[in-house]
C-alpha cells in the first residue's frame, strides 16, 4: 500500500490541528490541537522514515515526543496560572494588551 | 608628520563643548566665557588656516589622511580648497559674536518657570555644531562628510528645541509647543534628506568602491570610473536632495521659517548663516565633482527652481508678521541665489555663490542679531508692535538698516559684490533667467524697508518709547559684522583671490568654460 | 518496502552490544554549551538544596561565573582558530564549530549577562517588609491578588528559579545558531523558548498582563514550532536526512549513491519548497517578521522588563544566526525561490514596523515595534547572501543586542507607584527631571534611529551596503525610507523627554544598583565604540563570516 | 601735485564728512552743520582746482584718470575702482560741489531748530560724495554704486522726519522707485559685460561698433529705464512729487538739481551706446517729450508750492532727455540746460523753502498771497529764478532752453516736428504755471490773514514750528541771511548763467570734444524757432495772469476741470499703481503665504499625517486576540508556501 496516503492523512491531521488553534476559545482545547499537529509532524516522520528505509524518522519521531511532553508540562502551568486568575481558560479573554 | 592643523580646527570647539559642558552648575558665567575664549581661539586657527592656505598651490591643502573604517572603505582625509578654507573662517568667525549675542539667551528665568535651561548646554551645543560643521568643511571623504552632515542635526535640533525664543505672543505653553514642532519639523526634514542621500552614499561606494572624493573626482575626471549616465543620475538626485532641504531650496524649504522664528535670534543666525551653508558648500563640492554629467543635466531644473524661489522667499517676506519669519524667507530667496550662482557653471556665478555664502552669513547674522536683540527688548516678534523705535534708539535703528541695506545689497556693501557676480555669472549663459533673478533685487528692498519703517519709523509706539540703545556687548556684537560688510564691500579681493582658482577646478571639472563676450565671438 | 529490508533492520537492531562504536564527541568545542547547560542543571540543584536566604546569591555567582567562563570558552575557541581555519563539524554533524556560531555564541553569553545584571537587580521595587525584591513574583503559583500571595510577599519569597531559566535559554540559543542538522535546530529552538514562555509569566508587578503574555507567546511559539516541524519532516522526506550537509548536497544535486526512494522524493520540489517555506516561517516567527510579528508587543509589554530585554535581544541573535546557517547552507541552491521571498518579508517588516510604531503610547511596545522594523534591516542584509551580507549581519546583531538590553534597562529605572511607569505621556519631562538617564535613553534611541557615531548607523550602513552590492538597491531604498519613518517616533520619545513640561505626579527616577549601571554603562559604551570606531569589530565579524560545510 | 590724485580727495571730503557726522554722535551735535558745510566747500574748492587745471590743457588732453584699486576680479569679470575727470564730469563736479554747499549753507540756517541738524548735514555730505562717485566713476559699475548711493541718500533725506508716515512712506516709495530703475542699469551692465566683455567706458565705447545693433538698443533702453528711475521721467515719475516731503534744502539740492538730473548724465555719458542705436535715441526723445508735458500739467494744477515745483522739475528734465535723445545735436544743450535748470530751480526751491519759512511751514499758495512787501529778498531772487526758467530773454533758461527747442526741430523729419511742437507747448505751459506760482505766491490779497494755517502735512517738528505757536496767525518775515544770500548767489547764476555759456559758444567748445556735436540741419531758422518760443511764453503768461492775476485766488481750490483734478493726482498715474501694483501686490503676497502654508508646507504635514492615519489603522490589526494572531500567522505561512511555489513555477 502506498505510503503517501499516509502522508496525505498526515497533512490533514496537521490541518485539522491548525484549524483548530485557530477556531477554538479554550486554552487547553487550543493546546491539545497544537498537540495534534505535532502528532501529525510525528507521523510524516516515520511515513518517510519508511520511504527512506533509514531510521532516523522514528527516532526524530521519539525526540518530538519528549519535546511535546515538556511543553505540556510549561505550557498546562502557564495555562493553569491563568485559569486560577481568571476563571477562565478561554484565550480571548486574555485580551488586556492589544493595540 | 606635520601639525594636523585642520584637526585642531575642527576639534578644538569640540574640546570646548565637552569642557563648557562639564562646567557646574552654579558656574554659569565660567562656562559662558569658556565658550567665547574657544569660539576665538578656533577663529585664531581658521585665521591659520586661511593664511597657511596658498591660492596658487595645490587643490587640497593641508590635507591629513588616516585609516578610519577600511571595512567600508572610509579614511579620515581632511584637506582644504580656496572655498573650504573661506567658510572655515566665516563659520569660526561668526561664532564668537553667536556665543556673544547669546550671552543671556539661556540663562535661567528668575521668574518661577519650571523650564529647565543649562545655560552650558546652549553653549556646549553651539561650539559643537561648529566643530561639525568645520570638519564637514575640511573632509575630503564623502562617508566622513556625510556622517557630520547628519551628526550636526542632533546639537542643532536641541539648540532650536530647547533654547526657544521667549519672546511669544501665544505665552509660555504655546511657545514650548511650537517650538518643539519647529525643532521636530528641522530634524525630520533634514533626515529624511540625510537618509535618501546615505541611498546615494551607499550607491556611490557600490559603484566607486570606496568614498575618497579626490580619487572618485580623478577618476571620473580621466574616465576610469565609469557610471551609466542613469546610475549618475540617481546618485546626483541622491546628493542634491539632502543639500537642497539643507540649503533650502525651493519648495523643501518649509522648516526653515519654523526653525529661525521659533530658535532664538543666535540660534537662528547659526541655522541660516553657519549650518546651511554646508548644503551650498557640498553642492558645489560634491554634485558637481562627483556627478559632472548629471549635474549639467539638472541644471535647468534647478535653475527655474533657484529663481522661483528668490521670487517666491522675496514675496513671501513682504507677506510675513513676524520679524524673524520675515528673515527667514529673505533667506531663502537669498539661497537662492546662491543655488543660482552654483548651477550657472561659470566663474563669475560660482566665485560669486560663494562669496554670497560669505556674505550672506555676515549680513544675516548683523540683521537677524540687532533684530534679536529689538525683539528681547520689547518682547515681541510682530512687527506690528513696534514703531518709531529710531526716535528712541536711534544708534539701534541705525545699525538694523544698515543690516537691511545689507540684506538687499546696496552697492558699497558686500553683499552687492556676490550678488551682482551671480547675475551676471547667470545672464552671461541663462539671460531669461539672470533677468528674473534680478526682479528679486526690488523685492529685496520692498520687504527690507517695509520692515525697516513699520518698526523703526513712524511715531513711536508707547510700549517702545522706553526702549534703551544698544548696550555695550551688542555694539561689541554688531559694530565689526558692519565693519567687514563694509570692507568686503570695497575689498574683496582677499576673498576673490582664494576662491577663484578652486572655482576654476571646479570648472574644469565639469568641463565648461566662461562664454565668450558676442563682440570677440563676432570677430 | 520489500520483506528483506524490513529484516535487515531488525538484524542490525539484533547485532552484539560490542559492535557499536560510541559517538565521538569533541567536548571542548561544545564547551561554551556544555559549561553553561551545566550550570544550569546546578542551579536547579541549588534550588533544591540552598536555603531560601542565599540561593539569590548562590543563583547569581553560579549564573555570571558560568557565563563568565562560557565567553571566555567562545574567546579561546576563537583564538584556537575554530572560527577560521579550525572550523569544522562537531559531535557527529549535529553542531557546526565556525566562524557565525562562535561570533553569535558569544554575542549571546555577552547579552545573557547583561540580562542576568538586570535579572539580578533589587533596588528599583521598594522593598516589601524589609525584604530586597527584584522585579520577578515572589511565587508565581499563587494567584495575584490572593491571600497566599501576601504570604509569599511577607515571607520574602523570591522566584530564584528565574536564573537556571535563564541559563537554559541561554544554552538553547547557544545551540541553536550552530545546530547543524534539523533536528537539533528544533531541540535548541524548544530548549530556550520553554524557558522564556515561562520567565514571561513572572512579573512582580502587573501580573495579568506578564501572564496573559506568557500564554499569548507559549500558544503562538508552539504554534509556530508545529510549523517548523512539519517543515523539518517535509524536509527530511525531500532528502532522506536531517543533517545540512545532505540536505544542502541533494538540494544542489550533487548527492552521490542515490537509492531509489531518494531518487523518488528529490524528483519532488514540492516538498523541498514547502517544506523549506515552513521551517523559515517558523524562524521568521522567532524574528518577529511581518506577518508573524503580532506576538512581539504584546510579550514585550507583558513580559517583565528584564525579560523582555534579555529575549528581545539574544532571541533575534540566536534565530537570525540560525536562519543565516539555514538559508546559507542548507538552502543556497534555491538561492532564487527564497530571495525574492525574503525581499517581500523584509520590505512589508520594514514598513510595517516603523508604521505602527508611529501611534504607540506604550515605550515598551514602542521598542517592540521597532524591533519589528530593525529584524526587517538586517533581513536586507540576510537576502544579500555574500560574505559581506553575513558579517554585516553579525556586526549588526551585537550592536543592536545590546542598545537593546541598554535601553529596556533605561526602562526599568523610571517608575511610579504602579510600578514602572511605561505609558509615555508619563516620560514627559524626564529631561528636565533627570538629565542623565533622559540623556541615555536619547542615546539608546539615536542608536536606533541609525544617527551616524552610534553603533544602529554603522550597522545599518553595513547592512545596506551589503544589500546594495548584493543587487537588493530597491531594497535599501525602501530600508531608507522606512529608517525615516522610523525617526519620527524616536524623535517623538526624545521630546517628550526634553521639550515637553514635566506632569506635576510624574514618575520618579529609581537609583539602580551598580549592576543595571554596568548594563546601561556597557550599553552606552558599546553603542559609541561601535559608532565612532567600529573597524575592530567590523574585522571580527568578516573574520567570523565564512559558514562551514 | 599731479593733478590725477586730488580726484580721490573730491569724494574723500565729503565721505569724511558723513562718516564724522553720523559716527561722531551727539557731542558733535553743535559743529557738526560747520563740519559739514567745510567739507563740502573743501570739494568745491578741490573742483575749482581740478578745472583750472583742466583749463590749463588743451582740449584733447582734458581727461584725467585715477587707478585706485582693483574691485572686482573673477575670470574675465574685471571691475576697477578708477576714477574719471573730463570735461562732462567736471561740469557737474562743479554743479555739485558749487550747489551742495551753498545749500548747505542756507540749511545752517533752514534746520537750525531741528534737534537732528548734525545727522542732517551727515546725509547731505554722504548725498555729495555718492553723487561724485557717480559722476567721476570709470565703469558702469562704479557708477552704479555712486548711482545706489545718492538713491539711498534720498530715501534717507526724503524720510528725515521719519516720524510723519507720510515721510517714510514717501523715501520707501521713491527707494523702490528708484530700485526699478536700477535693475534697468544692472541689466544694462551685463548685456554690455555679454557683448563686450566688460563695462568700463572707455572699452564699450570704442568696440561699440562690434556689436550688434539689437544688442545696443538693448543695452540703450536698459539704461534709459535707469535714467528714467533716477529723473524721474515717465512712466517711473510717481516718487517725485511725493519726495517734496523731504526738508526744502533736500528738495532743491537733489530733486532739483542734482540727483534727479543724473539720468541725463547717464545718456549723455553713454552717448556712444546711443549714437549707434537710433531705435533707443527715440524712444529716449518720446519718453522726454511725453514727460515734459506731463510735468507741466501736473505743475499746473498743484497748489501745494514744493509740488508744483517739483512738476516744473519734471518737465524740464523731459527737455533735457529729450535734447539728449536727438544724440549729438543735443548732448550740449542737455547738459547746459541742466546746469542752468540747477541755478534757477535750486533757487526757486530755497525761495520756496524761505517762504514757507516764514508761513508757518505753510505749502499751500492759495493760503498765500501779496508776500513780496514782507520778504522782498526772497521774492526777487524767485522773480529771477521765475524769470529764468520761464525763459525770459537774456536769462540762462532763455538760451539753454530755446538751444533745445531748436534742437528738437532740427532732428528732422515728422518726429522733429513733433518733437519741437511738444517742446514749444511745454516752453508755454511753462510760462503759465510758473507765472501762476509766482502770482498766488507774491501777489494778491493777503489770503492767510486772519486764519490759522496749519497744512495737514505739516510736520510737528519742522524747524519753525517750534519757535511759532501752533495754530497761530502767521506773520511773514524774511529769512536770515544765511539763508539769503545762497538764494542771491543763484539768482546771479540763473540770470547770467546761460548768457556766459551761450556767448561764444563757450560750453559747447567745452563739452565738445567727450559728447560730440553736430549742427542738424534745421527746417526752421533759429530766428523762427526763438521767435515762436516767445510767443507761447507770452501766451503762457498773458492766460496765467488773466486766471490768477486778475480775479481773486479762491482760499479753498474749487473743483475744477476733469483736466485739472487729473492733474492733481498726478493725472491719476499714482492711483493707477496704487491698484495695479501695490493692491495686486498684497494680494500676491497674501495668497501666497496661505499657498506656502496650505499647499507647500501642507504636502509635508500631510505625509506625516498620512502616516499617522495608516499607522493608526493598521495597529487596529493588533486586537490583542491569540486567535487571530494565529490566523495572521496561518495566513503568513499559506502565503510563504505559495510563493516560494509560485516563484519556482515563473
Amino acid at each position: 500500500m502506498n505510503p503517501v496516503y499516509y502522508l496525505y492523512l498526515a497533512a490533514l491531521l496537521f490541518t485539522i490541528g491548525a484549524t483548530g488553534v485557530l477556531i477554538r476559545r479554550n486554552a487547553i482545547v487550543v493546546f491539545m490541537c497544537i498537540e495534534l499537529m505535532l502528532n501529525a509532524c510525528n507521523l510524516a516522520f516515520v511515513v518517510f522514515s519508511r520511504m527512506h528505509g533509514n531510521l532516523d524518522g522514528q527516532i526524530i519521531a521519539f525526540f518530538t515526543m519528549v519535546v511535546a511532553a515538556a511543553e505540556v508540562v510549561v505550557g498546562l502551568a502557564i495555562i493553569v496560572s491563568l485559569f486560577r486568575t481568571r476563571h477562565s481558560a478561554s484565550v480571548d479573554d486574555a485580551s488586556l494588551m492589544k493595540l | 608628520m606635520s601639525f594636523p592643523l585642520l584637526t585642531a580646527t575642527a576639534a578644538l570647539p569640540a574640546v570646548g563643548a565637552i569642557a563648557t559642558a562639564a562646567v557646574p552648575a552654579a558656574r554659569r558665567t565660567a562656562a559662558k566665557w569658556l565658550a567665547l575664549v574657544v569660539s576665538l581661539a578656533t577663529l585664531v586657527l581658521a585665521v591659520v588656516v586661511l593664511v597657511r592656505f596658498d591660492p596658487d598651490g595645490a587643490r587640497y591643502q593641508l590635507t591629513e589622511s588616516h585609516p578610519w573604517i577600511a571595512d567600508f572603505g572610509v579614511r579620515y582625509d581632511l584637506g582644504v580648497d580656496g572655498i573650504a578654507a573661506v567658510l572655515i573662517a566665516l563659520t569660526a568667525l561668526l561664532i564668537p559674536f553667536i556665543v556673544l549675542a547669546g550671552w543671556h539667551d539661556a540663562d535661567p528665568l528668575e521668574t518661577g518657570s519650571k523650564r529647565w535651561r543649562p545655560t552650558q548646554g546652549f553653549f556646549a551645543l553651539i561650539l559643537a555644531v561648529e566643530a561639525m560643521v568645520i570638519i564637514s568643511f575640511e573632509s575630503t571623504d564623502v562617508f566622513l562628510f556625510y556622517i557630520f552632515f547628519e551628526a550636526m542635526l542632533i546639537p542643532m535640533y536641541f539648540l532650536i528645541g530647547g533654547f526657544g525664543d521667549r519672546a511669544h505672543e501665544h505665552g509660555e505653553e504655546a511657545a514650548s509647543t511650537q517650538r518643539s514642532y519647529a525643532a521636530v519639523k528641522f530634524l525630520l526634514y533634514n533626515l529624511v534628506g540625510g537618509l535618501i542621500m546615505l541611498a546615494a552614499v551607499i550607491g556611490l561606494y557600490v559603484v566607486a568602491g570606496n568614498f575618497s572624493l579626490t580619487e572618485i573626482a580623478q577618476a571620473r575626471a580621466n574616465g576610469s570610473l565609469h557610471m551609466a549616465t542613469s546610475t549618475e543620475r540617481w546618485l546626483f538626485l541622491g546628493f542634491f536632495f539632502a543639500f537642497a532641504v539643507k540649503a533650502p531650496l525651493w519648495p523643501l524649504h518649509t522648516w526653515l521659517p519654523n526653525a529661525m522664528q521659533e530658535s532664538t535670534a543666535p540660534v537662528a543666525v547659526l541655522i541660516t548663516a553657519v549650518v546651511d551653508k554646508v548644503g551650498t558648500f557640498a553642492m558645489l563640492r560634491y554634485c558637481l565633482q562627483l556627478f559632472p554629467e548629471a549635474s549639467k543635466w539638472a541644471t535647468p531644473v534647478i535653475l527655474v527652481l533657484a529663481v522661483i524661489g528668490i521670487i517666491y522667499g522675496a514675496l513671501l517676506a513682504v507677506g510675513q508678521r513676524d520679524i524673524k519669519r520675515l528673515v527667514a524667507y529673505a533667506s531663502i530667496s537669498h539661497f537662492g541665489f546662491i543655488i543660482l550662482g552654483i548651477f550657472a557653471m561659470t566663474s563669475q556665478g560660482q566665485s560669486g555663490a560663494t562669496l554670497y555664502m560669505v556674505n550672506h552669513g555676515i549680513s544675516t547674522a548683523a540683521l537677524m542679531l540687532v533684530a534679536g536683540f529689538l525683539i528681547s527688548r520689547r518682547g515681541s516678534r510682530l512687527i506690528a508692535d513696534y514703531g518709531g523705535v529710531q526716535k528712541v534708539a536711534p544708534v539701534l535703528a541705525g545699525t538694523f538698516l544698515i543690516g537691511g541695506l545689507a540684506t538687499l545689497s546696496l552697492p558699497g556693501l558686500a553683499p552687492f559684490v556676490s550678488e551682482f557676480l551671480v547675475l551676471v555669472g547667470t545672464f552671461t549663459r541663462y539671460p531669461a533667467i539672470g533677468i528674473v533673478a534680478t526682479f528679486g533685487i526690488v523685492l529685496a528692498a520692498l520687504y527690507t524697508l517695509v520692515l525697516y519703517q513699520r518698526t523703526m519709523t513712524g511715531p513711536v509706539k508707547p510700549e517702545v518709547s522706553a526702549m534703551p540703545d544698544l548696550r555695550a556687548r551688542e555694539l561689541v556684537v554688531v559694530a565689526p559684522l558692519i565693519v567687514l560688510l563694509i570692507f568686503l564691500g570695497v575689498y574683496p579681493k582677499p576673498v576673490t583671490d582664494i576662491v577663484n582658482p578652486a572655482v576654476k577646478q571646479t570648472m574644469s571639472d565639469v568641463h565648461k568654460t566662461d562664454p565668450k563676450p558676442e563682440a570677440e565671438a563676432a570677430k | 518496502m520489500s520483506a528483506a529490508a524490513v529484516h535487515s533492520l531488525w538484524t542490525t537492531a539484533a547485532d552484539p552490544i560490542t559492535k557499536i562504536d560510541a559517538p565521538k564527541i569533541e567536548y571542548g568545542q561544545l564547551s561554551p554549551t556544555l559549561i553553561v547547560v551545566g550550570a544550569a542543571i546546578v542551579g536547579v540543584l541549588i534550588e533544591a538544596f540552598v536555603p531560601r536566604k542565599s540561593r539569590y546569591y548562590a543563583q547569581v555567582f553560579v549564573s555570571a561565573v558560568a557565563l563568565c567562563a562560557g565567553f571566555a570558552a567562545v574567546v579561546a575557541l576563537a583564538a584556537d582558530g575554530y572560527g577560521t581555519t579550525k572550523a569544522h563539524i562537531a559531535a557527529m554533524g549535529a553542531i557546526a564549530v565556525d566562524g557565525p556560531s562562535l561570533f553569535l555564541q558569544g554575542t549571546i553569553l555577552l547579552a545573557g549577562l547583561v540580562g542576568l545584571f538586570t535579572f539580578a537587580e533589587r533596588r528599583l521595587d521598594p522593598a516589601a517588609h524589609g525584604n530586597r525584591v527584584d522585579s520577578f513574583a515572589a511565587q508565581a503559583a499563587s494567584v495575584p491578588g490572593s491571600d497566599s500571595e501576601q504570604a509569599a510577599v511577607k515571607a520574602g519569597f523570591t522566584t530564584t528559579e528565574v536564573f537556571p531559566l535563564l541559563l537554559f535559554a541561554v544554552a538553547g540559543m547557544l545551540v541553536f545558531p550552530s545546530a547543524n542538522d534539523l533536528l537539533t535546530l528544533f531541540v535548541a529552538l524548544e530548549v530556550f523558548s520553554l524557558p522564556l514562555y515561562l520567565m514571561c509569566a513572572l512579573a512582580r508587578r502587573k501580573r495579568l498582563m506578564s501572564q496573559e503574555a506568557a500564554v499569548k507567546y507559549f500558544l503562538l511559539g508552539a504554534f509556530a514550532s508545529a510549523f517548523t516541524l512539519f517543515g523539518i519532516a517535509l524536509l527530511y522526506g525531500y532528502a532522506g536526512s536531517v543533517s545540512y550537509a545532505t540536505i544542502a548536497q541533494v538540494v544542489d544535486g550533487t548527492v552521490t549513491n542515490v537509492d531509489p526512494a531518494l531518487a523518488g522524493t528529490m524528483g519532488n520540489d514540492s516538498l523541498l519548497l514547502i517544506g523549506a517555506a515552513m521551517v523559515v516561517m517558523g524562524l521568521l516567527f522567532k524574528v518577529g517578521a511581518v506577518p508573524f510579528h503580532m506576538w512581539t508587543p504584546d510579550v514585550y509589554q507583558g513580559a517583565p522588563t528584564p525579560v523582555t530585554g534579555f529575549m528581545a535581544a539574544a532571541t533575534k541573535v540566536a534565530a537570525f544566526g540560525a536562519l543565516l546557517r539555514l538559508l546559507y547552507v542548507v538552502l543556497p541552491g534555491m538561492r532564487w525561490d527564497w530571495r525574492p521571498v525574503m525581499w517581500g518579508v523584509s520590505i512589508i517588516t520594514m514598513l510595517g514596523g516603523a508604521i505602527v510604531a508611529i501611534t504607540q503610547t506604550d515605550i515598551k511596545r514602542l521598542l517592540a515595534y521597532s524591533s519589528i522594523a530593525h529584524a526587517g534591516f538586517i533581513l536586507a542584509g540576510v537576502i544579500a547572501t555574500s560574505k559581506d551580507g553575513v558579517s554585516s549581519v553579525l556586526f549588526y546583531l551585537a550592536a543592536y543586542s545590546f542598545v537593546t538590553i541598554g535601553a529596556f534597562a533605561v526602562v526599568t529605572l523610571v517608575r511610579d507607584a504602579g510600578g514602572e511607569a511605561t505609558h509615555l505621556s508619563k516620560w514627559a519631562g524626564l529631561g528636565r527631571r533627570s538629565p542623565l538617564v533622559a540623556a541615555v535613553f536619547a542615546v539608546f534611541l539615536l542608536a536606533f534611529a541609525g544617527i551616524p557615531l552610534t553603533s544602529g548607523f554603522a550597522g545599518k550602513f553595513a547592512v545596506f551596503k551589503a544589500a546594495a552590492e548584493g543587487g537588493a538597491v530597491p531594497l535599501v531604498v525602501i530600508g531608507v525610507i522606512s529608517s525615516a519613518i522610523a525617526a519620527f517616533f524616536y524623535i517623538r520619545v526624545i521630546v517628550l523627554m526634553f521639550f515637553s513640561e514635566p506632569r506635576p505626579e510624574g514618575p520618579t527616577v529609581a537609583v539602580p544598583s551598580p549592576l543595571t549601571m554596568a548594563a546601561i554603562g556597557l550599553g552606552v559604551a558599546v553603542t559609541l565604540v561601535l559608532g565612532v570606531a567600529p573597524q575592530y569589530f567590523l574585522d571580527l565579524a568578516n573574520q567570523a563570516g565564512v559558514f562551514v560545510r | 601735485m599731479n593733478a590725477e590724485n586730488l580726484i580721490a580727495l573730491l569724494i574723500a571730503a565729503p565721505l569724511l564728512g558723513a562718516a564724522v557726522l553720523l559716527l561722531g554722535g551727539r557731542r558733535l551735535d553743535g559743529v557738526g552743520h560747520w563740519i559739514g558745510t567745510l567739507l563740502s566747500t573743501a570739494s568745491f574748492v578741490f573742483g575749482v582746482i581740478l578745472f583750472a587745471d583742466l583749463l590749463g590743457r588743451n582740449a584733447e588732453h582734458r581727461t584725467l584718470t585715477q587707478h585706485l584699486w582693483t574691485w572686482i576680479s573673477v575670470g574675465s569679470f574685471q571691475a576697477d575702482v578708477t576714477f574719471r575727470l573730463d570735461q562732462l564730469s567736471m561740469t557737474f563736479v562743479l554743479l555739485i560741489t558749487g550747489v551742495g554747499s551753498l545749500i548747505h549753507v542756507y540749511s545752517i540756517g533752514y534746520m537750525e531748530h531741528d534737534e537732528r541738524r548734525r545727522r542732517f548735514f551727515g546725509y547731505l555730505n554722504l548725498f555729495l560724495a555718492a553723487m561724485l562717485l557717480l559722476v567721476l566713476a570709470d565703469n558702469y559699475l562704479l557708477l552704479y554704486v555712486g548711482w545706489e548711493g545718492v538713491g539711498l541718500a534720498s530715501y534717507l533725506l526724503i524720510g528725515f522726519w521719519q516720524h510723519k508716515p507720510s515721510a517714510a512712506t514717501a523715501a520707501k516709495k521713491a527707494f523702490l522707485v528708484n530700485r526699478v530703475g536700477d535693475m534697468g542699469l544692472s541689466i544694462a551692465i551685463m548685456l554690455m559685460f555679454t557683448t563686450f566683455g566688460t563695462f568700463a567706458f572707455g572699452p564699450v565705447f570704442s568696440h561699440v561698433g562690434d556689436a550688434s545693433e539689437g544688442k545696443l538698443t538693448a543695452i540703450g533702453l536698459m539704461l534709459l529705464l535707469a535714467a528714467c528711475g533716477k529723473s524721474a521721467q515717465v512712466p517711473l515719475q510717481s516718487w517725485l512729487g511725493d519726495a517734496m516731503e523731504g526738508p526744502t534744502p533736500v528738495s532743491a539740492l537733489i530733486h532739483a538739481a542734482t540727483m534727479v538730473t543724473a539720468g541725463v548724465y547717464l545718456i549723455v555719458r553713454s552717448g556712444d551706446v546711443f549714437n549707434a542705436a537710433p531705435d533707443a535715441q527715440l524712444v529716449v526723445t518720446v519718453v522726454g517729450a511725453v514727460t515734459l508735458l506731463f510735468g507741466a500739467i501736473v505743475g499746473c494744477a498743484k497748489d501745494d508750492i514744493k509740488k508744483a515745483l517739483a512738476g516744473s522739475t519734471m518737465s524740464q528734465i523731459g527737455y533735457m532727455v529729450l535734447a539728449a535723445g536727438l544724440g549729438p545735436i543735443g548732448y550740449v544743450f542737455a547738459i547746459m540746460h541742466l546746469v542752468t535748470h540747477g541755478f534757477f530751480k535750486a533757487g526757486l526751491f530755497l525761495g520756496a523753502g524761505s517762504v514757507m519759512h516764514g508761513m508757518n511751514d505753510e505749502v499751500d499758495m492759495r493760503k498765500y498771497g501779496g508776500l513780496r512787501k514782507y520778504m522782498p529778498v526772497t521774492f526777487i531772487t524767485f522773480g529771477l529764478g521765475y524769470l529764468a526758467i520761464i525763459g525770459f530773454p537774456g536769462l540762462s533758461g532763455f538760451f539753454s532752453k530755446d538751444k533745445i527747442i531748436e534742437a528738437a526741430f532740427a532732428k528732422g523729419g515728422t518726429e522733429g516736428w513733433i518733437l519741437g511742437a511738444c517742446a514749444l507747448l511745454g516752453a508755454a505751459i511753462t510760462a503759465f504755471y510758473m507765472t501762476r506760482v509766482m502770482l498766488m505766491t507774491f501777489f494778491g490779497e493777503e489770503r492767510w490773514r486772519n486764519q490759522p494755517t496749519r497744512s495737514p502735512q505739516a510736520p510737528s517738528a519742522e524747524p519753525a514750528a517750534e519757535h511759532h505757536g501752533e495754530h497761530a496767525e502767521p506773520h511773514p518775515h524774511e529769512s536770515p541771511k544765511v539763508m539769503t544770500i545762497p538764494m542771491i548767489v543763484l539768482a546771479v547764476g540763473s540770470v547770467f548763467g546761460g548768457a556766459f555759456f551761450s556767448i561764444g559758444d563757450r560750453f559747447l567748445h567745452w563739452l565738445e570734444p567727450v559728447t560730440g556735436h553736430s549742427e542738424g540741419d534745421s527746417p526752421l531758422s533759429a530766428a523762427t524757432v526763438t521767435g515762436a518760443t516767445m510767443v507761447c511764453l507770452v501766451i503762457g503768461v498773458g492766460i496765467a495772469y488773466v486766471q490768477y492775476g486778475r480775479r481773486p485766488v479762491p482760499a479753498v481750490a474749487p473743483r475744477g476741470s476733469l483736466l485739472t483734478r487729473a492733474a492733481r493726482r498726478d493725472l491719476l498715474q499714482d492711483d493707477f499703481n496704487h491698484v495695479v501694483l501695490v493692491r495686486g501686490g498684497e494680494h500676491l503676497t497674501r495668497s501666497l503665504v496661505y499657498v506656502d502654508h496650505t499647499l507647500v508646507d501642507g504636502v509635508v504635514n500631510g505625509t506625516a499625517a498620512g502616516f499617522g492615519g495608516l499607522s493608526g489603522r493598521l495597529r487596529k490589526l493588533q486586537n490583542g486576540y491569540a486567535r487571530s494572531y494565529a490566523v495572521s500567522m496561518f495566513g503568513g505561512a499559506a502565503l510563504l508556501v505559495a510563493a516560494t511555489l509560485l516563484m519556482r513555477a515563473v
